[in-house]
Formats: C-alpha cells, structure tokens, sequence
C-alpha cells in the first residue's frame, strides 16, 4: 500500500497516537509543541484528503485488511473530507494559539494530560468523520467526549465542573440512544457498516424496530449536536471552558453529531424507508425553526460574551440543521456549506474573546469598556467574524446564508415563511453582535481606567486574525468547501455513487 | 490605463490608500492627511481617465471571482455608474480639502479613524458604482453601510450611538429583510442578476409579482430614503459635518437612488415596467415623499436636520423621475443627481463651516450672519438656490428634464408635485437666506469670522461648480442619453 | 408458548423497564452520584439488548473446540460489542466522579440543586 | 430449566435496579448496584456470552464498586430526598418504555437460528476464524482481529479517562470540606480480612495472567485479565493501606503502564502499515498469516492488560489518594 493510501488511517492514528506520548513530555513548552505538531500534521493529512476526493472519489480504506462488512471500513468522500477540513484545522489553529493562554489557565504540571486529551479528541472527532461502521462512530464518538469532558473541565472557574458534569450526563445519554437505536438497526440486519446497512435494510419486513432506531439515532444524536431544545448543557460548558478549548469545541464538536446525524439518516434511512423522508422534515425543521428563533433571541438579551455567543450556536446549529431538513440537494449543501462557514466565523469570534480575555478578566459585556482602544487589532478581528457570523456579503457567513435561501425557496410551500425566518434571526444576530460591538467600541472604560495599549500575544493574535481573513477570503472564493459541499450533497441524496 | 485596469485600481487605490492613512496616522497628522489627498487625487485621475472610453461607447468589464455558479463577482462600467463615480470621487478631493479645516477647527479626536473609514466608504462608492451585477452591488453596498457605520458614531457619545444604532438599524434591516430575498428572487426568476440593457426580468415575471419585487427592491434600498424607511438619514446627522457633506448628502444617499436606477433601467428595463400595471405605486410614493419630507423640514429648527430631509425630498425626485419610465426623465434622474450632488455639499460645507466659526447649530441663530462670513452665506445662497431650481444653478437643468419626462409620460402627479415642491423648497430656504442677509445680528452675540481656510475654499469651489454645471452640462447629458439611445427618445 | 419465546419477550421487556428505571434516576434525582448510579444502570440495561439477541437456540459460548463436529455457537459479534460498551461505559462513571469529588470540594454538596443555587 | 432460572434473575434485576433508585442511603445504592451487575453477569453467562460475564464481573462488580466507594468516601453517604412532582420524570420514561415495547413486537424471537444477525456477517466469523488465525476463541478473534480497530478506541477510552481523572483530581484540594484525615492504615489491624485477604491477592493476581494469556482459548482476554490484576493490587491496598500498595507499584509505574500499553496496541498497528499492511493488519507479521495474526493477537492483549490495568489503577490512587489529602 502506498503512503496515500493510508491517508485516511493516519488522519486517526496520528493524533491518536500522539496523545500518550505527550503525556511523558513534562517539561514545560514541550507538550504543546508536540501536540501542535500533532495537530498541524493530521491537518495536513485533512487537506491531502480533501485534494484527493476532489473529483468525486471514495477513499476506501479496510482496518486490519478485512474487507466490510466483516471488518470495520474507513471512508472518505467529499463531506467526510470536508468536515475533516474543518475539524483538523480548528483543532490545528487553536493548538498553534493555545500556548500562551493555556499557561495562564492551566498548571504546568497538568498541562501534558491537557494536551493529550486536547489530541484524543481531535482523534476522537476524526475517527466518527472517517468511519463507515456504526458501531465504530460510537466508539469514536466515546473517545471525542470523554476528551471534551476532561478539556471544559479544566476551566479555571469552579462553574465548569457542574457545567461539564451536565454535559457528560446528557452526552452519555446521547451516546447511549445512538447505541440502543444501532443495536436495534444490527439486530434487524446483521451487519454493523453503514452501506451494508443501506442496501440491507429494504429487505427489512417488520419496520417497528427500524422506525424505533431512527428515533432513537436521531434523538441521541441531536442531543450531542446540542439541537435546540436538547441544548441545555451547550451555553454553560461553552462558557466555563477554558478559552482555547471552546474555540477548538465551538468550531467543531457539535458540527461532527451533526455530520453523523445528516449521513446516516440520508444514507441508512432515507434512502430505503418510504416515508422518512417526510418524517425527517416532520421532525428537523420545526425544531431547526425554533432553535433559530428561540436561541437568537435568548442571545440578544445575554449580557456575557462567551454566553452569548455560546448561545448563537445554538440558533446557528438550527441552520444547519433546517438545510438538511429539506432532504434536497441544495438544502445539504447550504448545511455543509453552513458547517465550514459557521466553524470559520465561530472560531474567529471565540480566537478573539481568548485575545480579550487577557486583559479584561470578566468578559461580562457591561465590563468589556474601552477594549477597542486597548486592543484595537483583537477587536477589529471580531468585528470581522461577527460580520461573518451576521452573513453580510463577501464573508463565508454570506455564502451560506445564501445557499440557505434558494434552498428555502426550493423546498416549495413554506420557502418563503422559512426565508422570513432566516431573515429575521440574521436582523436579531445583528443585534446581537453589535451590542458586542458597542461594548467594545463606545462603552466608558470601568473605573480601574487602564487605557494604555495592550494587545494579546502575538501568537495569539496572528492565528485570530488569520481566521477573520479566511472569514473574507472564504465569502470571495469559497470554491474549495463549495466544491465539497456540492459532491457530498451529490453523494446524500443526489444519487451519485 | 486599459479600462479593465482602471476598474480595479478604482476600487483598490481608496483600500490602499487607507491602509496607508493608518500607517501615517501614527507618525504624523500632516503625513496623514497629504496621503488623504493624494489619495483622492490618484483616485480622480484613474476614474475621470475612464471618461473618454464611455464617451466612445465602450462598456469595459472586469470579472473578478465566480463566487459561486451564476454568482459573481464582477465589474461593468456604464453611464450611470460612470458619473456616480466620476461625481464622488472628484468631490471627494474637495471634501478632504474641507474636512482638514473642519476636523483641526473642531479638534475632533480619532481623526485617523476618520480618514481611513473615508477612504473605505469611498472604495466601496467605487464598487457600487462600478458593479456589473446585483450581487456585486449588493456585496459593496453592505460594505458601504459597515464603513459608515464609524463615521456617523464618530463622537462615541449615548446619544451619537443611539442615532449611530438607528443608521445601522434601518440600513442592515431594509437590506438583509428586503434588498437580500429581492436580489435572490431575481436570480432565481431570471437566472443571472446581471445589469442588462433593456432588463432580465421580461418575461420571466408577470402580474402583481413585478409590483412586489419592485417594493421589495425599492423599500430594500435604505439609502434611497423613501418614506417609511427614511429615519436613518437625519439619525446620521450627528456625524461629523464632512461626513454628512460627502456620504450622506452624495456618497451613500445616491448609491442609493443610483441602485435603484440602475435596477430600474437595466434589471427590470424600462418599458416592461411601463407595461406593467402593479409598478406605479412607486412613482405616487415618491411623490408622497417629496411632498411629506418637504413638509416636515419646514418645520426643522436645526441646519442639519433642515438639509437631511431636503435630501430626503430630493433624493425622491431621483426615484420620481426613474418612476416616471420615459427617456428624458432617467436622463433627468441622472442629472439631478449630480445637481443635487453640487447644491447639497454646498449647504453642508457651508453649514459645518458656520459650526466650525461660531459653533451655532440652529436656525434662528443665523440672524445677520452673512456679514460676518460673506464667503460662506453666498456660497449657501447658490446652493440654496439650486435646490429650489432657480437659473442660473445646476438644479433648474434637471427639474426642466424631469418635468419634461414628466409631460412626456403624461403624468400630471408628477407634474403638479414638482411645482408644490419647487414652492415649498422655496418655503424653507428663502427665510433662511432673508434672515442671514437683512436681519441684524442678536445683540451681545460672540464675535467671529470666517471658518479656517481650507473649508472656505472647499465650498467656494463647490458653489462655483454648481453655477458651472448650468452652462456646461453638455457632456453629461450626452453620456447619460446613451443610457436609452436604445429607445426611441 | 415456548419458554425460551417467552424468555426472549422478557428478556427485551427487562431491558426496557431497566433503562427506564436508570433514566428515570438520572433525570430526576438531584444528588450526583445518584444520577451516575442511574447512568450506569441505564447503560448496563443496553448490554441486555445486545447479549439478548447473540443467542441461538442450542447453542454454546463461540469456542471452538476442534474435532467436534456441527457445533451450534451463538452469535460472537454482539459479545464483542458490549466488551467495549461495558469499558466504556466505567470509563465515563470514573471521570464523572471525578468531578463529582471536585464539585463537592468547592461547593460542599452534590446536590444539584444547592449548586445551582450557589452560584 | 435453565430458562426458569434466567427468568428469576430477571426479575431480581428488575427489582434491584428499582431498590438501587428508591435508597436514599447510597452506600446502600452502590452495593446493590454491585449485586446488579453480578446479576447481569450470571444473566449473560446463561445467554451463552462468557466472554462478557466475566467482563461485566470485573468490572461492574469489582472496579466500579470500588472506585464508586472511593468517591463516596470523599462526597458522603447520603441523599437529600426530593419532595414531589416526579410526573415529568415518569411521564419521559414512560414514553421511552412504551416505544421500546413497541418496537419488541416485530422483533425476532430469542434463539432463532434464521434471525438476521445469525445470518449475515456473523457465520462468516465463526466459519473463517480458524482458517485465517487458527484460535478457538472467536470472539477474542473478532475483538483483536475482524474488529481491533474497535477495541484500539476502547484502548485510547480507557486511557482517556485515565488522564482525565488524573487531570481533574490534579488540583490541589481547596479546603472547604472540613473532614477528618482518614487512617491510611487500610485493614491491617483486622485480623480475619488481613489473613484472608493477604492469601488472595497472588491467587487473583495468578488468575488474571491466565486470563491474559489463554483468552485465544477460553473466554478472557486483555480486559478481563486487566480489571483482575487491578482488583488485586486493589484488595493489597485496601489492606495494606494506599501508601503501601504504591510502594509495591509506584504512580510512574501505573503511568507507564498505561501509556506503554497503548502506545504498544497502536506500535503493532504501525508496524503492520510499514510491513506493507493495512493498519492492524498482523498477517503481514509474520512469513505465515495465521502465524502473523496470533502474534498480533498476542501483542495487542497484552497491551491491552498494561492498559486497562494501569488505567484502572491510576484511577483508584487519584481518588485514594485524594481521601489522604482532604
């Protein structure tokens, strides 16, 4: 086998392996080097990936060389490869910022377990991406949590550890759910890989059991993807993270639930079951409607930065979700196109509170006053993501915004009921982010008036704004993810091979 | 410079200059503002050296990015775009002249984020104008509102973010709630968004549905300030003076009446609107505008707000006289933007000046004022003079081709509103210029001159420009003919 | 009804009265560690679900023995299935006590609702 | 008769996991769950599945318990009662209770040879186990083999909660709990536990190696064999005292342990990919496939034990050590 070809293993196993190796680097500095190099690397492999499926290509890979369905299969189309981009490089971009806000947040002596948990979910995310076999997501989707559990853990508040206790109580029941409703689907079929899955389950007589396992994938599922209103543990565990791990998780986490969910409805179920399809939208879309209605309002009222924005997620997942809930190919490809975008503009916006955060200790908004003359670059940065996340044209936001409303209106009857409600929430997220904006710009500095400049780290800066380019240059040439987009929306219910 | 070229460097040379503007604003104010002006200058040669291509007939086009399939981004220079920009940025030059006596008179502070937003407004001017398509227009226009946005909150008091909020609110909501899902439903109708002359849209519509997009595009295009969405204009009166002059009284206002030409003539197309029963509201709206906003500036006590809804009136007559769907009235609509362009700096120079010398803001304080500054009150007479359209100004030139579109079109709405309206301009301005000139000054009142000399200078120039524009119309009016030479005149 | 039909009924109504009993701890009981009680209950009942099904009548645990002919083994693959499940499973309870140690070293209760209203 | 028997155990799961719910004393509530899980384990035994009774024996029974006691330790025994308004509770449970007893009606009778799982996939491991790696134990063959890509995961799982514990149990104590230093003496003055005890701890430590290493032939494996040993070394230090146990297997050792065990695991991964293979492909080994794939086998259970063993124990020390310290 060539080197190529052990892409898709390599983009697991080299994080994954990583990870115990760093916890033996103590000293200082050491362990996330070599957890960026760790992350920089498997981004590498990410983008090789996404080059080589390109043109409509499947990379195959069989673990151990036991061929599915028998062994488990690794495979990566375009909206594996896609959704690898966009994981692999927040992971990537957070660690090569991390540095010097991860030594004010964590001990020294606990930093080699961070960063190794840091590398087992990126592992973890990457392994769910790349697997063909429902039982292998499960694992891999164990491995991501238990990572992300440990990471918002060692949040410097003691407001993280109840936060995070939620998560992992509501995350393990997700688990579980996805759990029961593969077993059932196993139990029905036989067999354990997705495809296999698909071409068996339409010789499936007794539909009880199957229509049960869908309820159950999608509700588990949606519970780790933080669905409105199975969101309840997202705002605090996003909020008492330590900074860096909620621009890593922010970006990407709950995107992969959602991956999982998109393909193995559209693969397993919809393709073969009659009806589900409209039991799908029956389900998704007035959840996605609420969730982006709901959420954004709560976010305009929210007076903490990184609540709020934790909040918009929620709204910004609905999207995500109402573009899959029209089961048409437009409509996956604004999700996808939404996914990368939204992963871009969030990270960028989350990269810059980490910068603020070094100078004003409460990020409170009403505590947030004079920051612009502190730091004007951070917060020129956020200004840019937060245009992106609003949709205004020629930031990614915009493209996917776009792609959301034809695809509305494609969908028929209700298009245009559902682009008011697009409309609407993208008005209540300028809102939102300009009282950001206000805040940061136009406030009266608190009483300690320290107006001196002071910008973050340099590090840290060069990533954040690296990112809010990307914001700009994603809305102008947005080729690459549309390129990929459009193959996985081909690929979901295109028909394509 | 091949057109082609020229297109981009028009767009990029404002970037780059306020990029460099940021850089000089931290060795030297002096540095700063010598980089504002070459700037502005560079910029007037590169778009004025378009003019002779235009004037031959040529239509240079530049694509710069397939953003996504069908959705471009790309570059068309015609007529209208052609003046729109070939106007803003010659005034530019003389707004920076201005705005460097303005701001060290008032001692502004961030005077660096100042220029530097100036120049992106102005980059963005240059892409509207310059925009081959709806999206690309759509794209610079949000560029256009977000690069305001700091100028108009300038002061950074309550009350300034508060208006600031009102600018923002009323422009981001018209254009992502209405101007957006309008621009998606042409391409989805039509297939393309791309400015044709003669329209996309024939046949592609029909019925009542014309009428709604056109609302959709008309109320979606804050800028123009039709009434109900016009409340941001004199929110946006708290910027700085210089501010109001350029963008909100050239820059921004007529991008947008300018996009709504532009959609008029070459989305929908001129004579499919004509026959199409569901889009003459537009024409009663605005001259519901007209009247209304005239109405309500009557009423004004302050300068500023007096000139913000003679604006709104007149940016009307634009929308009017597109509405009106006949040749001479789009030539009319053309020209009285660059009229209107010339008279409206003119009353905003002279107004920031009277602040700049004497800090008064409202009307009845400009008692006696033109013996103290001559220069100013004369170059506020013509300009008032044109916005009621006494010869010899810039604004008889065009109310004559509006209301010759409007005989043409048989429209005696039209007619008889831009009689009222000429009445009650003249309602509002007379007093003022009566009061400054043959009222005596209140006793006790501070002594003070002039304004600094650059600003003198700027409104002269501009007072002189739209005395000029009455005798040397010609070249404009022949450009703008070829916008419908097409059409049987 | 045969016994082991009825046994298999049984077995599945088992499983779904014991996830519900483990649910019903986790969503409404306050105190931590009993929702992890709860959480490891109603994770033991999904082991039930796949151990259920990996029976064959007359069949032996999958070793092979050689020389002995028409064997009958029951199913391997949801045994090796639940082996991961089960690690899994203690894996979580471990790191939720964890914190569960931590929250009551700050705020002195495992009770969630004196959390709550602590800060 | 078997049959009966499995229906009482059944039954007696039933009412156990509603004890478990209904105690407000929770050291009550751990032992039963302990009970429980050995109840499940006897209910697998009869389901034919002795790889997972033995699992679920070790670690349900014996390792959750202790680190669920050492926890309790630290937070104490009991549970506030809540007052009333249990309907939303039931009303959602209830819901889930009654769509999964409507999707158990379609479902294929227990036993049946022509249920699906039994026709597909399943057959083709029972039928090529011996011919590609020659052992007769097809479930360790399928977790190490067909599926070690899975139980690679499960690996890093275990290591991840490792590090995890270990993460969030690194913080120095904050002094809010007043409680009294325990004795870290562990039994040594009781004399029965002492006596007995100390003559288990080489029997369970000597079992769990067997499981090690005959997992290819009778049910056992790396996990199995893991949780023992650990229990082992656990029972030492309830015994002996925490202190003491440590000195037999230091901290770095435990950490050792578990990052040589996994690192072990994904090395023979590697090696397959540089021998030619795909990942965790053992055929390539060795000249002989079959040969090859015991080797890997081998390999990978071991490092599986070092893991789970490691983990396990780690585990136990942070929370132990943590009762010291407060």
């Amino acid at each position: 086998m060539t080197f190529m070809e052990h892409l898709p293993a390599l983009q697991v196993v080299v994080p994954m392996l990583s990870a115990p190796l760093i916890v033996l680097l103590q000293p200082r500095g050491l362990a996330w080097a070599g957890a960026t190099a760790a992350g920089l690397a498997s981004f590498a492999i990410a983008i090789a990936l996404a080059m080589a499926v390109l043109d409509g290509q499947t990379q195959v890979y069989a673990m151990g060389g036991w061929a599915a369905p028998y062994g488990i299969a690794l495979e990566v189309d375009a909206f594996s490869a896609l959704v690898l981009l966009l994981v692999t490089g927040a992971g990537a971009a957070a660690l090569l910022a991390a540095r010097v806000s991860v030594d004010r947040q964590i001990e020294p002596e606990r930093q080699p377990l961070f960063y190794a948990a840091w590398l087992l979910g990126l592992a973890g995310l990457a392994g769910i991406v790349v697997s063909a076999d429902a039982f292998n997501i499960f694992v891999f989707m164990e491995i991501s949590s238990l990572a992300s559990y440990i990471l918002i853990a060692g949040g410097p508040d003691r407001r993280a550890l109840p936060a995070v206790f939620k998560y992992l109580i509501m995350g393990t029941i997700g688990a579980t759910f996805y759990l029961i409703g593969v077993g059932l689907i196993y139990m029905m079929t036989g067999t354990l890989n997705l495809a296999d899955m698909q071409a068996r389950i339409g010789d499936v007589v007794a539909l009880n059991p199957i229509l049960v396992a869908a309820g159950f994938i999608t509700i588990g599922l949606a519970l780790k993807a933080a669905v409105f209103p199975l969101h309840v543990w997202l705002p605090n565990a996003y909020t008492h993270a330590p900074h860096m791990v909620t621009v890593f998780l922010a970006a990407c986490a709950t995107k992969v639930a959602l991956y999982v969910l998109i393909r193995f409805d559209s693969m397993v179920f919809q393709d073969r079951l009659s009806d589900h399809e409209f039991q799908f939208t029956l389900f998704a879309l007035p959840l996605a409607v609420l969730g982006i209605l709901v959420a954004s309002s709560v976010a305009m009222f929210e007076g903490h930065l990184k609540r709020l924005l934790a909040t918009s997620s929620v709204a910004q997942i609905g999207y995500i979700l109402l573009g899959a809930s029209f089961v048409s190919e437009a409509g996956i490809t604004a999700s996808a196109m939404h996914m990368f975008n939204h992963a871009l503009a969030k990270g960028g916006l989350f990269l810059a509170v980490a910068c603020l955060a070094f100078h004003f200790r409460d990020l409170r908004l009403s505590e947030l006053g004079g920051a612009a003359r502190r730091m004007p670059l951070t917060c020129a940065a956020l200004v840019v993501c937060g245009l992106s996340l609003i949709g205004v044209p020629g930031t990614a936001g915009f493209i996917s915004k776009w792609l959301l409303i034809t695809a509305a209106l494609e969908s028929g009857l209700w298009g245009w009921s559902l682009v008011a409600v697009i409309l609407v929430s993208s008005l209540m997220a300028v809102v939102y982010i300009w009282r950001i904006v206000e805040a940061l710009y136009f406030q009266q500095a608190s009483a300690e008036g320290d107006t001196s400049f002071a910008e973050a780290p340099l590090q840290l800066l060069l990533v954040t704004w690296a990112v809010a380019l990307l914001n700009i240059f994603f809305g102008l040439f947005p080729h690459l993810p549309l390129a990929l987009a459009n193959g996985s929306a081909a690929l979901l219910v295109g028909g394509a091979p | 410079m091949i057109p082609e070229t020229a297109i981009l460097t028009a767009i990029c040379l404002p970037l780059a200059g306020a990029l460099a503007i940021a850089v000089a604003g931290r060795i030297s104010p002096n540095l700063r503002e010598a980089t504002t002006l070459l700037t502005a200058a560079a910029l007037i040669w590169v778009v004025w050296g378009l003019l002779p291509t235009l004037m031959a007939g040529g239509r240079p086009a530049v694509e710069v990015s397939e953003v996504m399939p069908g959705l471009t981004i790309a570059f068309r220079v015609e007529p209208l775009g052609m003046l729109f920009a070939a106007l803003a940025s010659g005034l530019w030059l003389i707004n920076s002249v201005y705005s460097i006596g303005y701001m060290r008179g008032n001692k502004e502070k961030n005077q660096t984020r100042f220029y530097v937003c100036f120049a992106l407004a102005l980059a963005a001017t240059m892409g509207v104008a310059f925009a081959g398509n709806l999206f690309t227009l759509f794209l610079f226009y949000e560029v256009l509102t977000l690069s305001t946005y700091p100028l108009v909150s300038h002061k950074g008091d309550e009350a300034t973010v508060r208006s600031a909020r009102v600018y923002l609110g009323v422009l981001l909501c018209t254009s992502i709630g209405l101007f957006l899902p309008a621009i998606i439903w042409t391409y989805m109708a039509a297939g393309t968004g791309d400015f044709v002359h003669g329209g996309i849209l024939a046949g592609k519509l029909e019925g009542p549905a014309i009428g709604l997009l056109l609302g959709l595009f008309v109320f979606g295009i804050g800028k123009a300030a039709v009434m109900p969405v016009h409340r941001w204009l004199p929110a946006a009166m708290v910027a700085p003076t210089p501010v109001s002059a350029l963008l909100h009284a050239v820059a921004v206002v007529k991008a947008g009446v300018f996009a709504i030409t532009k959609i008029i003539v070459y989305v929908f197309g001129i004579d499919f609107l004509f026959a199409t029963p569901s889009s003459g509201w537009l024409l009663y709206m605005a001259a519901f505008t007209i009247i209304t906003a005239s109405l309500v500036a009557l009423r004004q006590t302050n300068i500023k707000r007096l000139l913000a809804y003679s604006t709104i009136a007149q940016l009307s007559y634009v929308v009017m006289a597109a509405a009106t769907l006949k040749p001479l009235a789009e030539v009319g609509a053309a020209i009285h933007m660059v009229a209107h362009a010339f008279g409206k700096i003119t009353l905003f120079f002279a107004a920031g000046a009277i602040y700049v010398a004497s800090k008064k803001t409202e009307i009845h304080q400009l008692r006696g004022i033109g013996r103290r500054m001559p220069w100013t009150m004369t170059a506020f007479t013509i300009g008032a003079l044109s916005m009621i359209g006494v010869p010899p100004t810039a604004g008889f030139v065009s109310k004559w081709y509006i209301l010759a579109g409007a005989f043409e079109a048989e429209n005696l709405v039209a007619v008889f509103t831009i009689i009222a309206s000429t009445v009650l301009n003249a309602a509002y301005f007379l007093p003022i210029l009566y009061m400054a000139w043959f009222e005596r000054e209140e006793a006790g009142a501070k002594a003070h001159g002039e304004a600094p000399f650059a600003a003198v200078l700027a409104l002269c120039i501009t007072a002189l420009l739209t005395l000029a524009f009455f005798l040397f119309n010609g070249p404009v009016i022949e450009l703008e003919s070829q916008v419908v030479r097409a059409l049987p005149l | 009804m045969k016994l082991l039909e009825l046994l298999g009924y049984y077995n599945y109504w088992v499983f779904a009265v014991v996830l519900t009993v483990g649910l019903y701890a986790v969503i409404r009981k306050r105190n931590l560690i009993k929702k992890l009680i709860g959480l490891s209950i109603f994770q033991s009942a999904v082991f039930l679900l796949y151990i259920t099904m990996d029976k064959v009548e007359g069949g032996t645990a999958p070793i092979i023995q050689k020389g002995v002919p028409d064997q009958v083994f029951s199913n391997p693959l949801p045994q090796v299935l639940i082996l991961t499940a089960i690690v899994v499973g203690v894996s979580t309870l471990a790191l939720g006590l964890a914190m569960v140690v931590r929250i009551k070293e700050s705020y002195g209760t495992i009770e969630e609702h004196e959390i709550l209203g602590a800060d | 008769m078997i049959y009966v028997f499995a229906l009482f155990l059944l039954t007696l799961l039933v009412i156990t996991a509603v004890a478990i719910v209904r105690t407000e004393n929770l050291f009550v509530a751990v032992m039963l769950t302990s009970i429980f899980s050995l109840l499940m384990a006897a209910n697998f035994f009869i389901l034919d599945a002795a790889d997972v009774a033995l699992t679920e024996a070790a670690v349900g029974a014996g390792v959750t318990t202790v680190i669920f006691l050492s926890a309790l330790a630290l937070t104490g025994d009991w549970e506030k009662p809540r007052p009333g308004g249990r309907t939303v509770a039931l009303g959602t449970v209830g819901v889930l209770a009654m769509l999964l007893i409507y999707a158990s009606f379609d479902k294929p009778r227990l036993g049946d040879p022509e249920a699906p799982v039994h026709q597909h996939v399943a057959p083709w491991y029972l039928e090529k186990t011996p011919e590609y790696m020659d052992i007769p134990n097809v479930v360790t063959a399928i977790l190490s083999s067909f599926r070690g890509y899975d139980t690679l995961g499960e690996v890093f799982v275990v290591f991840a909660a490792c590090i995890g514990v270990l993460f969030i149990l690194g913080v120095k104590p904050a002094r809010q709990t007043a409680a009294a230093p325990q004795p870290v003496s562990g039994l040594r003055h009781h004399l029965i536990p002492q006596v007995v005890g100390r003559l288990l701890v080489p029997f369970i430590v000597l079992f769990g190696l067997y499981v090690q290493f005959h997992g290819e032939y009778g049910p056992g494996g790396g996990f199995q064999a893991g949780a023992i040993i650990a229990t082992g070394v656990i029972l030492y230090a309830l015994l002996e005292g925490e202190a003491e146990a440590l000195r037999a297997v230091p901290r770095s050792v435990l950490l050792a342990l578990v990052v040589g065990g996994a690192l072990l695991y994904g090395a023979v991964g590697v090696v397959c990919m540089l021998k030619g293979g795909a990942f965790l492909d053992y055929s390539v080994l060795a000249a002989d496939p079959v040969f090859g794939q015991q080797l890997g086998i081998l390999v990978i259970e071991a490092g599986v034990g070092m893991a789970v063993c490691g983990a396990l124990l780690s585990i136990f020390h942070a929370f132990a050590a943590r009762e010291s310290m407060t």
